[in-house]
């Protein structure tokens, strides 16, 4: 997906730095100075893939919630 | 105006995600049934033998109640009911039984018999060696059949687990040929 | 739509049907989709009538309960595909072109096909009405097997209807995206697009990700119905609950393809007459994003009573729960935009208060029924019906008025007469309620939906009910005839219309010309 | 039904009105769990209320307040990460606070104890049948409420559209186990005092439970769209103590060998044709009239229809097999040796079909057993 901003910086976003971002969109709380530091790198796809690992991780995350809750009943 | 801009990459790539999601809501289908025999979703069974090295030893520590049910559907006017409908198992120990099918109708019929178990956590513990509804029960007009049913519990099976229902849905697959097509008359249900 | 031409060689609009019919224009189009949009509405609304008018007493009065279950599937299916979603691609192909300062949109001839595709889809699908065995009569979830083994002739028709509308949806979501990607103005990075934008592209994204699958799921029931397949059909191996969950994997998403715009629309407005800016713009485009990603994994809340088994109950309630946190929390921020503004209240600013009021509500009934064990009390009554009728009507059709009534002038040039909206939101607000809050009351008391007739302990509260649906119904007809002659006369609008109003579409001159932007702007 | 006055401020305009049936609330049922179940709606419904006057409280304040008509300066803070955090993270424990005992709740239902009493419950289009697993009890329940009170020709009775002609009969204060499933469509077993709502799906099993401490008559629907009469088959649950419970099962299987005598007797015409005409308003008349015509293009007329006049033989099977593909359902099941004799013995010599024959209980209760 072809995409144009204005200022293109070179450098690949660190790894980390795109993942606590898109935590903070599930968190539903971001700062502006954050947002805009995030669409300054001009890549589009890092976003969107750690948004996916991100849900499927929320999903397990889940998913351990439930064992640890039907731990609690006899079964 | 200037140059239309080249949306060509956008578009192509956005069809082609239209067309992988098309292929994912088909992919839904086999994904289901995977799911279902991995956790027993919806108390859906093997629909084919369960090979023989998987029956552990007999556990005569607990007794299982197994309960057999008969469902006819409605386009199946058969008289279909299991030859003994309560039993005490116990978990390992091989059951011989068989359910009674007598075609009433005056026409050739053929059966497909869909089993089904409650509570749907036991259905993966369910394992038949033979079973009627592996395969379609055909039967002339007023013919009266005893169809097998071999099956064993699983020794695993979750401690809380007491009682088992296994339930035969009967449904009339005659081919078209015999039956009168079934959606013509449907409306007025 | 008189225009003046400002551009060099350029035609204005070509006259007569011809104009219509051709247009490749976003501002024409957008007008064919709202005028569409209003008229599936008010067809959805007297079916909805006929059905409030059957509830009206016990006892069977007005109608047979076959025609009555066509009626309420209709209704659904009416509102939901044919009202509520071509009045928002309405209002993106309007408004999304003049926001990001893009000449039209990106692929103007696909534009005007996924249009034209509609009024055809929604005739056959009225048409069936008069086949032989009756309209769809199997609800707008159309479950296996009534709505294949059991279903009318006319279910064949009601498939096609809905490939057809799915493939219109598609190619909005197209061009859309790359309009949104690919023209905007220099200077107009991702960074500064207004809500508005930034909705409608996460919604596109659903849109492109879900109306396959739905597609598939209608495929799959053409299939069986026909072609002797069994994919619902237990008896060759299918099963009904399998369509259960393709259906609501389409159709979570799909409810917040019917919202995601309205929040949009309502984060334009509330600023523009709170004369102050958006509060954490930053967090609500995050928190539409995390939406659109988590409505993909909690869809089987819809299913609670098919007969899960308890870890899925669990998961299923445990993320609608977690999901309902980042849309609660794009309330508090409408609130704080709100907080020590300086505010004033023409029509777009309260439809716009009434969203958040009212919409909160559903919002809350919806967080009531993701606890499981009380959604077996809560499913299938009216209880439910009274939640998603809160989130979609105050919800989306109160945004979209807001949004017609606040870029009115815009689009005709002249101001609306502001006591008729006035009158117009007060008679809605009060029908709306009216008509919706005892359904909390009968739903919880026991009712199901979907019936025609009811027990007696339900009576009075119906009858509210349908006197409240009159009320909205008719008050629509104000609406109409304030946007008729709104466009006919009415004080010639300036190009800023609203006191407060930022953006590029309040740059250029009321009414807007045919062609804007064909030089892309300077955005500072 | 209790009625619980709530604090919904609605109610209370309406409080006073005449006695009329303002029911606002889910009912607090007579199981343990229906109980739970209540608490949990309160619980969350207050809950949401608490943050409705807060939010709302605000906004009302600001809307008052902050008007330019009064005057306020609209203030350039946009942005305030810190106070997005808070409100964000006090919902989210408020929901954990509330996913814990709702958990406890949902586990508490999943218990498959050992129950006493299980019953097949079968949904079809438009009526439930019961069947008790392990006793030889089989009967179907139906809407018992008249038609004529439908059409509003007829004052409506007290529990109108919740009554049925054989409810279903529990013992109070044993676990009872349900197995549901469907014979056609879809539907859903509710009653909202035992808190009981389960899916009903052709082709699969699924199981409920209910430990009813009170007895009593519980009265509840059908809950998932399953046809033209979807909003009449009610659901009619008695709770008996063990003692009456055990009563009314001898009483009917009693009625069922009586039944099955009554067909070894021999019949005359005339009373075959008495017996007729009360079954033949009961079950076929909905379709086929009273005159006998049906309704041309949707139901055959009996009326000298050749299979009424011809051979038996036909005329026994379709009324016993049904037709696939047609409204015409097998009755086979639904009623018994006795009644299926009276009402093809009656459809062949009413309206004129004076054939003159009579079919014999023997002869059904042969092809039925």
């Amino acid at each position: 997906m072809s995409f144009r901003s204005l200022e293109v910086s070179s450098e690949k976003p660190a790894l980390w730095k795109v993942a606590c971002s898109v935590l903070a969109a599930f968190f539903g709380v971001q700062s502006h100075r954050n947002y805009e530091k995030d669409f300054s790198s001009g890549r589009f796809w890092p976003y969107i893939l750690m948004g996916l690992i991100l849900a499927l991780a929320f999903v397990v995350g889940v998913y351990l919630l439930v064992q640890f809750a039907l731990s609690f009943s006899h079964r | 105006m200037n140059a239309p801009r080249n949306h060509k990459r956008t578009v192509t790539t956005l069809i082609l995600g239209c067309v992988l999601m098309f292929g994912f809501g088909f992919a839904l289908v086999p994904l289901y049934d995977v799911f279902c025999r991995v956790t027993g979703l919806n108390g859906k069974v093997e629909l084919v033998p369960a090979h023989p090295e998987k029956l552990g030893q007999v556990d005569k520590t607990r007794q299982v109640k197994l309960q057999l049910v008969a469902v006819n559907n409605e386009t199946m006017p058969w008289r279909f009911k299991p030859e003994n409908s309560i039993v005490e198992l116990s978990p390992g120990e091989m059951y011989q039984t068989a359910y009674i099918a007598r075609n009433l109708t005056s026409g050739f019929m053929i059966a497909q018999a869909v089993p089904s178990v409650s509570p749907s956590e036991a259905a993966p513990y369910l394992n038949k060696i033979n079973c009627f509804c592996f395969e379609r029960q055909p039967l002339l007009a007023q013919e009266e059949k005893a169809m097998p049913l071999v099956l064993s519990v699983d020794p695993e099976l979750p401690k809380h687990i007491h009682t088992i229902t296994l339930s035969y849905t009967l449904f009339d697959i005659t081919p078209e040929s015999e039956q009168v097509a079934a959606i013509g008359g449907g409306s007025l249900r | 739509m008189n225009s003046t031409v400002a551009a060099t060689h350029h035609h204005g609009p070509a006259s007569g049907i011809g104009r219509w019919l051709f247009t490749t224009n976003h501002k024409d189009i957008g007008t064919l989709y709202l005028w569409f949009s209003f008229i599936m509405f008010l067809t959805g609304g007297c079916m909805a009538l006929l059905i409030r008018a059957e509830l009206f007493q016990p006892g069977l009065q007005l109608i047979q309960p076959d025609f009555f279950n066509q009626m309420t599937t209709m209704h659904g299916l009416i509102m939901v595909f044919g009202a509520v979603m071509p009045a928002f691609v309405g209002l993106a192909n309007w408004m999304i072109p003049m926001m990001v300062g893009a000449p039209d949109m990106a692929l103007p001839r696909m534009n005007n096909w996924s249009f034209w595709i509609l009024p055809f889809a929604f005739s056959m699908m009225l048409l069936t009405l008069f086949m032989e065995g009756g309209a769809p009569n199997f609800g707008w979830t159309f479950y296996a097997p009534l709505s294949t083994t059991y279903a009318p002739p006319s279910v064949t028709y009601f498939i096609f209807a809905v490939h057809m509308m799915g493939i219109s949806s598609i190619m909005g979501a197209i061009n859309i995206i790359a309009t949104i990607l690919n023209l905007r103005a220099p200077g107009m990075t991702l960074m500064k697009m207004p809500l508005f934008v930034w909705t409608w592209l996460i919604t596109a994204f659903l849109l492109i990700a879900v109306m396959p699958v739905l597609a598939g799921v209608v495929t799959m029931m053409l299939m069986d119905i026909h072609f002797g397949t069994s994919f619902f059909n237990a008896a060759g191996g299918g099963d009904p609950v399998l369509f259960q969950h393709i259906f609501w994997f389409f159709g979570h998403p799909e409810v917040y393809i019917m919202i995601l715009p309205a929040f949009g629309i309502v984060s334009e407005i509330i600023p523009t007459f709170a004369r102050k800016r958006l509060f954490g713009y930053a967090s609500m485009v995050y928190a539409t994003a995390s939406i659109a990603i988590l409505s993909f994994v909690v869809w089987a809340h819809h299913m609670f009573t098919v007969g899960l088994p308890l870890a899925g109950e669990l998961f299923f309630m445990f993320a609608t729960m977690l999901i309902a946190v980042p849309t609660g929390v794009k309330v508090f921020n409408w609130v704080a935009t709100m907080f020590r503004g300086s505010m004033t209240f023409e029509t777009p600013m309260l439809f716009a208060l009434a969203f958040v009021v009212l919409f909160t509500i559903g919002g809350f009934s919806g967080l009531m029924l993701a606890i499981a064990p009380v959604d077996f009390q809560y499913h299938d009554t009216y209880f439910v019906v009274a939640h998603f009728h809160y989130v979609l009507v105050p919800g989306a059709v109160f945004a979209i008025m807001a949004g017609a009534y606040y870029w009115l002038p815009k689009w005709c040039g002249n101001y609306y007469n502001e006591t008729m909206g006035k009158v117009h939101f007060w008679c809605s607000f009060i029908g709306v309620n009216i008509t919706f809050f005892p359904m909390h009351f009968i739903g919880l008391a026991g009712m199901p939906r979907r019936i025609p007739d009811y027990a007696l302990q339900f009576a009075d509260f119906n009858a509210v009910a349908t006197v409240g649906a009159f009320i909205f119904g008719f008050s629509q007809l104000i609406f109409l005839y304030n946007v008729i002659s709104c466009i006919r006369k009415g004080k010639q609008a300036s190009a800023e219309v609203w006191e407060g109003s930022h953006g590029l579409e309040w740059t250029i001159p009321s009414p807007a010309p045919y062609h804007s932007f064909s030089e892309p702007p300077q955005v500072k | 039904m209790i009625r619980t006055i709530l604090g919904f401020p609605l109610l209370l305009l309406f409080a006073g009105s005449a006695q009329a049936a303002w029911e606002v609330n889910l009912p607090q049922g007579v199981t343990e769990i229906s109980r739970e179940v209540y608490d949990l709606h309160m619980i969350i419904f207050w809950i949401c209320v608490a943050i409705g006057v807060v939010v709302f409280g605000a906004m009302l304040w600001s809307v008052i307040y902050h008007r330019k008509s009064r005057g306020a300066k609209a203030h350039n803070f946009h942005e305030n990460v810190v106070v997005e955090i808070i409100w964000t993270i006090i919902p989210f424990f408020i929901l954990i606070a509330m996913a814990v005992p709702a958990t406890a709740t949902l586990i508490k239902m999943y218990d498959n104890s050992e129950s006493e009493l299980d019953i097949q419950i079968t949904g079809y289009q438009w009526k439930w049948r019961y069947q008790y697993l392990g006793e030889d009890v089989d009967f179907f329940s139906s809407l018992s409420t008249p038609r004529e009170q439908i059409n509003n020709s007829e004052e409506k009775g007290e529990h109108y559209l919740l009554e049925v002609d054989n409810p279903l009969v529990i013992p109070a204060g044993k676990k009872v186990r349900f197995l549901l499933t469907a014979n056609d469509v879809i539907h859903s077993w509710w009653v909202p005092e035992l808190a009981v709502k389960k899916d009903a799906i052709p082709g699969f099993i699924n199981e409920a439970w209910v430990i009813v401490d009170q007895p009593g008559t519980y009265r509840g629907q059908c809950a998932e769209l399953c046809g033209k009469d979807h909003g009449f088959m009610p659901v009619v649950v008695e709770v008996k103590p063990q003692a009456e419970y055990d009563a009314w099962l001898a009483e009917v299987k009693q009625a069922d060998k009586a039944a099955s005598e009554a067909a070894l007797k021999t019949w005359n015409l005339a009373d075959l044709m008495e017996t007729g005409e009360q079954v033949y308003a009961k079950a076929c008349l909905a379709c086929h009239q009273t005159n006998g015509e049906g309704i041309p293009g949707a139901f055959p007329a009996l009326k000298n229809s050749p299979i009424a006049l011809g051979e038996p033989g036909p005329h026994i099977d379709i009324v016993l097999n049904g037709k696939t593909g047609t409204a015409m359902q097998a009755y086979r099941d639904q009623l018994s040796a006795v009644e299926l004799a009276a009402v093809i013995t009656y459809e062949r010599n009413a309206w004129g079909n004076k054939v003159g024959d009579i079919v014999t209980p023997a002869q059904i209760a042969k092809l039925k057993e």
